[in-house]
């Protein structure tokens, strides 16, 4: 089972998370199109290599994060709280440590 | 209106022989089997919601992932991120919860009495690592979750806060639930730590031996 | 006739310790420590299975776990490794996969018309006549192999438990023994893992310096502190992440446990396994490994025979052969394959070998054939990990390629050499693994926050030195001159996979499938090797370039109980459950909630809500605390109506959609402080409804201040409904104004009830009836409970069930989401198209409700009435028009206690939506009765009066 | 006859293959004559009239159709592993019509009728075995999906009914369908019509009835680029050289993202691994299939006495097909709720394939915005039994530009049109 890294709680087994999604920016549903809407629901880039995507955790701190996760071999790199947050936050931190800048990613 | 006063019961339902006490029906069983468990669900449970680096947060002192004893003897547990949990003697929740309240924070704060909705218990003995190994995948070791620690994580398959809170030098955890599956968490508890010869130990017991659940 | 030898230096059997069980109806002696064939060889037996296709019988082979002629039927446990488990006393063996009996098998008659159930024999027969194919297929099936499971044997007690070692050793031989203890002195946790019942690997059946050396090691494995042994334990199984799977099976409380090892590094130690050779008659009993010999000689004191012939090619082989004439076995002739010696049949009925054909011509009776050709690299866990091993023709085995950071190799696996050699490489393993593993302990802690103060000194000690592991030159033996069996456990020969490969099936993954080479009990580790070097041969390519068949989980098959384990299913239960346990309530399972169905009646419980006033325990209704003053931007985001005037004491109905404009959850939500909210949700819907707004809050609106608290379970709910619900609450409600006008429909009041302080309450009707939903501190639900069932006791208060509920609100016309909707309904279906509020700035599924309101050719939801009041049509029964067309169904139907007839709601195309249209509905056995559409959902007073009186 | 000449005809026309029966497999034992190639090697040519992307089953049948309906011969089949090696070789071969929208159920009926004759039209014996096929209600919410399915079925003349436990029990008398259970069994769908086939002979039965017809059967062809120009499709690149054409059938189930991708069009598909697992044999003792979605478990018996598993999808996207633990796990759990009495048997080997999800649970079929590149993809965890009807309604359309009747619900611009299938209900659980 991989291992989760979560910005607050650490490297916790996948089994604890809810895989949420592709990343995507949600439309402004005033100034979009019908087509592009379905689009955004529907459309998915699926890659084979690095995907960059959201999770829950679930049974954890119940905090949603983003991760880089490469979908052939499943390692993860680049753990993040949701853009939205750190926008809102200008750059801060979440916690220490733990939120990887680099691109090595979890060793383990 | 004069109606009998009212008894608060745990959703764990008690091993006689049985009794009320702060107005809770609890156990008296006693035991001194290595582990024992014991339900602590009367115990005082308030939940603080408020930013993780504000005057409340600084006043609580305990970060996420760690718990600790406060000067009044109510064990503050950081059990999210921007969240306590605060255990005290029951019937002590709204003391506990006004001194939260008069902490002045800049911030949204926001103070729960969660007593009713949570359930608590308790497994102690120099096996009850050995016993939550087998319900959960969290590492207990000394190194990663020692006297102190406090994680929430999938426990038989039911989201819990375990908090490491030895007494006396000996390995105790206290488990916290949403109060519905308190008797299936309980229950499954016993199961694992049957092949150790686990038993309960009733709340009541605790308390008449000067430890406080 | 007893074949049991002299006490043997390494014997681990106890001949203190006899007793007897029972194989194929017999009773047979045996020792504590042998195993069931083991015990049974010594006493002659030389049979213990007929094969899978030409049930020609079958022996010993391998003398361990996966031996393919010993698998056995154990009482009520089928396919038992009798070459592995331990026999005890009383134990009651017999074969499988016979008929009628071990020795005379009529099936056996197969084996005669070999030649024509090739490869492929299946696929090219029995194709016509179709009609005729099913009753082939039942013949076929008889065949079918293994043991039997009854549909009453008992499951057992199974576990598991997780273990966060810092190493995993697979395999306790001499060099896991010597890893695990070499990174235990360094420091490290360490888990060792040994498939047989005692440690040791091939040490066990050794010379006299074996014995000491295996002596020594076990002394030093037994008192380093920080290893944990486990034996008749194994490794099956290296997943993502270094999540390894270890199988416990001798424990004195369980049946089996699986340990789930999160390992820092993952130490392979599972020395190599000896490959079968392929020529004629090398199944016939009697054709043994020289570590079956090896094994049966040294381990259980068995003589495996009395003339033998050894085809060596290698030191395994000599040992063998000495261990023979040390047992009094006649060793007529040593077969050296190193000097180009090798045979080319053996010769022998059912009984066993008789003779062996050896490639100079010379044929020599024997009952016993020893082959020593070579070694299989159980390379299946590096596999799992990623590695590609290489194929190394020199020493005619795969070796490891690239290995990751977690996973290190050592034993035979990694080469050959002397025990020295071998120990002083496994000793640097076991160091580097340590290394590693705590590099990679202390990363994992820097990432938990308790841990996040001291930054971690990621120190970078000096890479380990390996002592170079010679690898010795073996020969490359695969087959002989003649064809023979390469699958044991399936029956497939070499003359089937060069008939696979000229038909086409060329390419060794195709092979396997159309062979099913490698695809039984030993999943390859006895066969892969063979099939591969047959196959390169076929097709005149290498070994290298063929490739093998792809290792998979598990490593050794694993019982389904083991996996199982404890079976962990969360149920929840309300305060009030020990209540309805007692009046005799029957269980509903929803979801995890276990709820009151009914109380024995439910048409009962409908007419005391409607003329008296019943008590419902709704407490798995989803609840959320709501804090912050940003609350109704949220609500507003997340209903598709208004909810910026809510005022306080005052409660809403909402619908909520996801982006897609399909409707998700609805409900209530009130308003109870300026800033303090309680949401309501379905029960089913109430953990998604969490997550959802987590989802807005965490991603998309972080700056909006909002606190959300679960509190389904803080409170105990239950509904009051009925005429004479309000003076009920009367008798026991303090501090709140009961009146209709101080405490209206729809409205939300805090007080106290039956002396429990922190209720609060709203009128709303989910039955159309005067009702009061109460929310009391859960610890007090059944104090609260019980007050409510004695107070009104005279006014006939009645528990009702969510039967009696669903009935309820199909009179009253309301829907339920996920029964009256469905994965395409959005609110203008079921008739809330007014609710919508698209000039609201933003809400999930905008666009999609402002296209679904312009489109309008979706399905109606109508209420929906038979003719014939006295049918009730099936929910999901289909609305037909034309001659089959489709075109709309029933969602909800009861028998209406109060109306005396049946109701219904149901889904019509928008054409059929008007009151008044009569439709057909065809029930299940064909019969198309008429149904009106009515002018309301609601069927019983759809004014709503009641509710509001 | 459609819009290509069988240029290839005189030469690559249809060569009778040595014929499979018992007779015969009785004349070549006796006189041990090997039995020929059941496909040939080719090199690639520079051009062929149509380029399937694809060797599963959906790939093949559309090959092996396109000729034997159309005489279009002149077909590539590109597989970039051996055939079958992706889900075609992986499925727990479960074959079924009860589906829930009308739409549905004809359309997966006609693979079943298909299914029935393919061992005689093909003469290849893929075992087809309708056995039946239970799908268990553990609550009332789904025993009234299984109701509407039945109901649909029957309209559509599907052979679909509900039972109660009764008959559960007497069809499957391993089955615990006791009151006090975690999961009580309340009724079950049953599909007589229903079963389990042999897979790899399907799809090898197909490439033998394809390559007989002259289609070229390329193993070890990965299709790297597919050239697009003026919006129309030119031709494919490949690991072993460049392939002219102006038709290409994207047939890659889980991979159908990347290859859609290589034409530029973008795809409602995300790829998750399904997995399942296989026992050790023992004596048949289970007949019908058996599935539940409240407990994410179906399980079949095979001739050879080994039960076959499968569950839900992982819960994450994906394209490994290494396999968890998890899956075993919550798997053997399962199976034991429903039949407790297999708790020693064992698993023997578990493995996964790759499945390529749509928002629908519906696959997406026929032409996109590129000329000349259709598709055939989003079979999701169900696409095995709809191989043969998906080769003869795609092969229909190449052959004559027009979309069958029977694939117009399941176009690309469904998703666009707001459009969605109703088959959540029925197809939520893989199998
Ligand atoms: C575990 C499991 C159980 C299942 N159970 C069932 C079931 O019981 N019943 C059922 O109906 N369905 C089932 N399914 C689904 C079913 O297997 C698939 O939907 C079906 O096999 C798809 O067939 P296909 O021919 O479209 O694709 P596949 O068989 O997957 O074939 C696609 C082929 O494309 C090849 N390919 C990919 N990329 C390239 C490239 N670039 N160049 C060349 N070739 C390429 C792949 O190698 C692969 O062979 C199951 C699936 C799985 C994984
Ligand atoms: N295997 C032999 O019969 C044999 C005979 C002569 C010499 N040798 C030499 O001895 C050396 C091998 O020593 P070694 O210690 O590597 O091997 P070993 O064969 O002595 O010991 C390996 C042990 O690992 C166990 N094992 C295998 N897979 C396992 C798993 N997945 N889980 C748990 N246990 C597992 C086996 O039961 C065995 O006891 C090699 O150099 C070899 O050439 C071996
Ligand atoms: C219906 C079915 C039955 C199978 N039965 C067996 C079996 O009896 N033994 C076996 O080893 N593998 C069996 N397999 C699994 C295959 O060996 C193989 O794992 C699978 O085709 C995936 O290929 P891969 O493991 O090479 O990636 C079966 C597969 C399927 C789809
Ligand atoms: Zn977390």
């Amino acid at each position: 089972m991989i291992l989760l890294p979560c910005p607050y709680c650490g490297l916790r087994n996948a089994s604890e998370f809810r895989y949420v999604g592709e990343l995507s920016e949600r439309p402004d549903p005033n100034a979009t199109g019908i087509e592009d809407w379905r689009a955004f629901l529907y459309m998915r880039d699926n890659p084979a290599g690095w995907t960059t995507e959201t999770w829950f955790h679930r049974a954890g701190c119940r905090r949603h994060f983003v991760v880089e996760r490469h979908t052939v071999t499943n390692e993860v790199r680049d753990s993040r709280l949701p853009a939205a947050q750190l926008r809102d936050r200008e750059d801060e931190r979440a916690t220490g440590g733990n939120v990887a800048d680099d691109r090595g990613g979890a060793t383990y | 209106m004069a109606e009998a006063a009212p008894v608060a019961r745990s959703p764990i339902s008690p091993a006689p022989p049985v009794t009320v006490e702060h107005g809770w029906e609890v156990s008296t069983r006693r035991s001194g089997a290595d582990p024992r468990i014991m339900d602590c669900t009367p115990l005082a449970k308030v939940l603080v919601l408020a930013s993780a680096d504000g005057e409340v947060a600084r006043a609580l002192g305990v970060p996420y992932g760690r718990a600790a004893h406060d000067e009044h003897g109510t064990l503050v547990v950081g059990s999210g991120p921007g969240e306590w949990l605060l255990l005290a003697p029951p019937g002590t929740g709204a003391a506990v919860a006004g001194r939260v309240e008069e902490v002045p924070d800049e911030g949204l704060v926001s103070v729960f009495d969660a007593t009713h909705g949570r359930a608590l218990m308790r497994i102690t003995g120099t096996r009850a690592a050995d016993l939550l190994a087998k319900v959960c995948g969290i590492d207990l070791s000394e190194e990663v979750t020692p006297d102190g620690a406090a994680f929430r994580s999938s426990v038989a398959k039911l989201v819990t806060d375990v908090v490491r809170d030895d007494r006396d030098g000996e390995r105790s955890y206290l488990l916290h639930c949403e109060r519905s599956s308190g008797q299936y968490l309980f229950d499954t508890l016993l199961d694992a730590g049957h092949e150790f010869g686990i038993e309960i130990e009733g709340f009541a017991a605790a308390e008449a031996q000067g430890g406080r659940g | 006739m007893s074949m049991r030898l002299k006490p043997q230096p390494g014997e681990v059997i106890d001949r203190g310790r006899r007793f007897r069980f029972t194989w194929n109806g017999e009773a047979y002696p045996a020792y504590e420590g042998d195993t069931i064939v083991s015990a049974l060889a010594a006493c002659g037996e030389r049979v213990f299975s007929r094969s899978f296709k030409y049930h020609r019988p079958r022996g010993l082979l391998t003398a361990s776990f996966l031996d393919p002629g010993c698998m056995v039927q154990v009482g009520d446990e089928p396919n038992v490794r009798g070459a592995h488990r331990r026999v005890e006393p009383g134990m009651v063996v017999s074969p499988q996969n016979v008929w009628p009996s071990l020795r005379f098998d009529i099936k056996s008659a197969n084996g005669a018309f070999g030649r024509f159930l090739s490869a492929g024999f299946y696929y090219k027969t029995f194709i016509k006549p179709r009609r005729l194919w099913p009753a082939y297929r039942s013949v076929l099936r008889r065949f079918s192999a293994g043991g039997v499971v009854s549909p009453d044997s008992s499951h057992g007690y199974f576990d598991k438990r997780y273990a966060h070692p810092d190493v995993v050793v697979a395999g306790g031989g001499p060099a896991g023994m010597a890893a695990a203890i070499a990174a235990a002195e360094a420091g490290a946790q360490v888990l060792l893992v040994e498939e047989e019942y005692e440690l040791g690997g091939h040490l066990r059946w050794g010379n006299e310096a074996e014995l000491a050396a295996l002596r020594e090691l076990r002394g030093e494995v037994g008192s380093t502190a920080g290893i944990e042994v486990m034996t008749n334990s194994v490794v099956n199984g290296r997943y993502d992440g270094n999540w390894v799977a270890v199988l416990q099976r001798n424990l004195p409380h369980v049946v089996e446990r699986l340990v789930k090892a999160r390992a820092k590094t993952l130490v392979v130690a599972p020395g190599l396994i000896e490959r079968p050779y392929v020529f004629e008659g090398n199944d016939a009993p009697g054709v043994v490994l020289s570590g079956a010999v090896r094994r049966l000689v040294n381990l259980y004191a068995v003589k495996p025979g009395e003339r033998a012939v050894v085809l060596s090619a290698n030191e395994s082989g000599d040992a063998a052969a000495e261990d023979l004439e040390r047992a009094g076995v006649e060793v007529a002739r040593v077969v050296d394959a190193r000097r180009g010696g090798d045979v080319v049949r053996a010769n022998g009925g059912g009984k066993g070998v008789r003779s062996v054909e050896c490639a100079d011509g010379t044929k020599i009776d024997c009952d016993l054939l020893v082959t020593a050709v070579g070694w299989t690299a159980p390379t299946s866990l590096l596999n799992m990990a990623g590695d590609r091993p290489v194929y190394d023709g020199r020493a005619a085995r795969f070796f490891p390629s690239r290995l990751t950071e977690d996973v290190l190799v050592t034993g035979g696996l990694a080469g050959d050499g002397t025990l020295e050699e071998l120990l002083a490489h496994a000793r640097a393993t076991g160091r580097d693994a340590a290394g590693r593993a705590t590099r990679t302990g202390r990363a994992l802690r820097a990432g938990i926050p308790q841990h996040a103060d001291g930054q971690p000194e990621l120190a970078q000690s000096p890479p380990v030195e390996y002592p170079k592991l010679p690898v010795y030159d073996h020969p490359a033996l695969f087959r002989g001159k003649t064809h023979g069996i390469v699958d044991y456990s399936e029956d497939v020969t070499s003359k089937d996979l060069v008939a696979a490969e000229k038909e086409g099936y060329d390419a060794i993954e195709l092979a396997k499938r159309y062979t099913t080479v490698t695809m039984g009990s030993a999943q390859g580790k006895l066969e892969t090797v063979n099939a591969v070097a047959i196959m390169a041969e076929a097709t005149g390519s290498t070994i290298e370039e063929t490739g093998t068949t792809v290792w998979r989980p598990p490593y050794a098959p694993i019982t389904l109980g083991a996996l199982a384990g404890r079976i962990f299913e969360p149920v929840r239960y309300s305060p009030m459950q020990p209540w309805h346990e007692r009046h005799g309530a029957k269980p509903l399972v929803a979801g995890a909630w276990i709820r009151p169905d009914h109380y024995g009646d439910p048409a009962s419980e409908v007419r005391n809500v409607r003329e008296n006033v019943g008590l419902i325990d709704v407490t798995p209704l989803g609840k959320f605390d709501l804090r912050g003053p940003d609350v109704p931007r949220l609500l507003n985001h997340l209903y598709v109506n208004e909810w910026s005037n809510l005022d306080v004491g005052a409660v809403r109905y909402g619908v909520m959609c996801l982006e897609d404009g399909v409707i998700f959850d609805d409900g209530v939500t009130g308003r109870l402080g300026s800033d303090r909210y309680i949401l309501t949700a379905t029960s089913s819907g109430a953990a998604s409804v969490w997550e959802w707004i987590d989802n807005w809050l965490q991603t998309a609106k972080p700056g909006w201040r909002i606190h959300i608290t679960p509190v389904t379970t803080a409170y105990a709910s239950i509904n009051v409904a009925g005429p004479k619900s309000r003076d009920l609450l009367l008798r026991l409600a303090e501090g709140v104004d009961l009146s209709p006008d101080a405490f209206p429909y729809m409205r939300v009041r805090t007080g106290r009830i039956a002396s429990v302080d922190g209720c609060f309450m709203w009128r709303i009707g989910f039955t159309g009836e005067l009702s009061y939903e109460i929310h009391v501190p859960a610890a007090y639900g059944l104090h609260v409970w019980e007050a409510l069932m004695e107070r009104g006791a005279d006014l006939g208060v009645k528990p009702f069930g969510v039967e009696a509920q669903r009935i309820l609100r199909l009179e009253k016309g309301h829907f339920i989401v996920g029964q009256d909707t469905d994965g395409l309904t959005g609110p203008y279906g079921v008739g809330l198209g007014r609710m919508v509020k698209l000039d609201k700035d933003d809400f999930a599924g905008k666009p999609e409700l402002a296209w679904q309101g312009e489109r309008g050719d979706y399905l109606r939801l109508v209420g929906l009435q038979p003719h014939d009041g006295s049918l009730v049509p099936p929910e999901a029964s289909q609305i037909i028009e034309d001659k089959n067309g489709v075109v709309g169904r029933i969602t909800s139907s009861r028998m209406s206690p109060t109306l005396g007839r049946s109701i219904c709601l149901g889904f019509v195309a928008p054409h059929l939506a008007t009151p008044g249209t009569t439709l057909l509905v065809q029930l299940p056995d064909g019969e198309r009765i008429p149904i009106r559409v009515t002018q309301h959902h609601a069927h019983f007073d759809p004014e709503g009066t009641r509710q509001r009186g | 006859m459609g819009i290509f000449n069988n240029r290839n005809g005189s030469e690559n026309g249809y060569r009778k293959p040595a014929r499979y029966s018992a007779f015969d497999l009785f004349r070549r034992g006796l006189s041990r004559a090997d039995w020929p190639r059941a496909w040939r090697k080719h090199d690639l040519r520079p051009s062929y009239d149509v380029v399937v992307v694809g060797g599963g089953v959906h790939g093949l049948a559309t090959a092996y159709y396109l000729a034997a309906n159309h005489g279009i011969t002149d077909v590539a089949v590109l597989e970039k592993g051996y055939i079958g090696s992706g889900g075609s070789g992986r499925n727990t071969a479960i074959i079924r019509s009860n589906y829930l929208t009308p739409e549905g159920v004809r359309f997966y009926d006609r693979s079943v009728k298909l299914y029935e004759t393919l061992s005689a039209d093909l003469n290849f014996n893929a075992m087809f075995a309708q056995r039946g096929h239970l799908t268990l209600a553990h609550n009332d919410g789904s025993l009234r999906t299984m109701r509407w399915r039945a109901e649909v079925n029957k309209l559509e003349g599907v052979n679909s009914e509900v039972i109660g436990p009764d008959e559960i029990k007497r069809l499957v008398p391993y089955i615990d369908t006791s009151e006090d259970v975690r999961y009580p069994i309340l009724g079950a769908l049953y599909h007589p019509p229903g079963g389990i086939i042999r897979h790899d002979a399907v799809v090898w039965g197909y490439a033998r009835g394809a390559d007989a017809y002259g289609a070229h059967i390329h193993q070890n062809t990965e299709v790297t680029g597919i050239d697009v120009v003026d919006g129309r499709v030119g031709g494919v690149k490949t690991n072993r050289g460049d392939i002219a054409t102006r038709v290409v059938v994207n047939c890659t189930a889980g991979w159908a993202t990347l290859i859609s991708g290589m034409a530029g069009v973008r795809m409602p598909i995300s790829t998750f691994p399904l997995q399942a697992a296989v026992t050790e044999p023992v004596r048949p003792f289970l007949d019908p299939v058996i599935v539940s979605g409240t407990l994410h478990v179906y399980v079949s018996q095979t001739d050879r006495g080994e039960l076959v598993f499968g569950a839900s999808v992982d819960p994450f996207t994906s394209y490994s097909m290494r396999g968890t633990l998890e899956f075993t796990e919550g798997l053997a759990g399962h199976v034991l709720e429903l039949m407790p009495s297999l708790s020693r048997m064992r698993v023997l080997r578990q493995w996964a394939g790759l499945c390529d999800m749509t928002p629908d649970f519906s696959p997406i079929m026929g032409t996109t915005p590129v000329a000349g590149f259709l598709i055939d993809v989003g079979w999701g965890t169900y696409g095995f039994k709809a191989g043969p009807v998906s080769g003869e309604t795609m092969a229909e359309l190449i052959a004559t530009g027009k979309t069958p009747e029977l694939i117009a619900p399941f176009g690309l611009d469904r998703f666009e049109r707001g459009d969605l299938m109703g088959e959540k209900g029925a197809a939520a659980v893989g199998h």
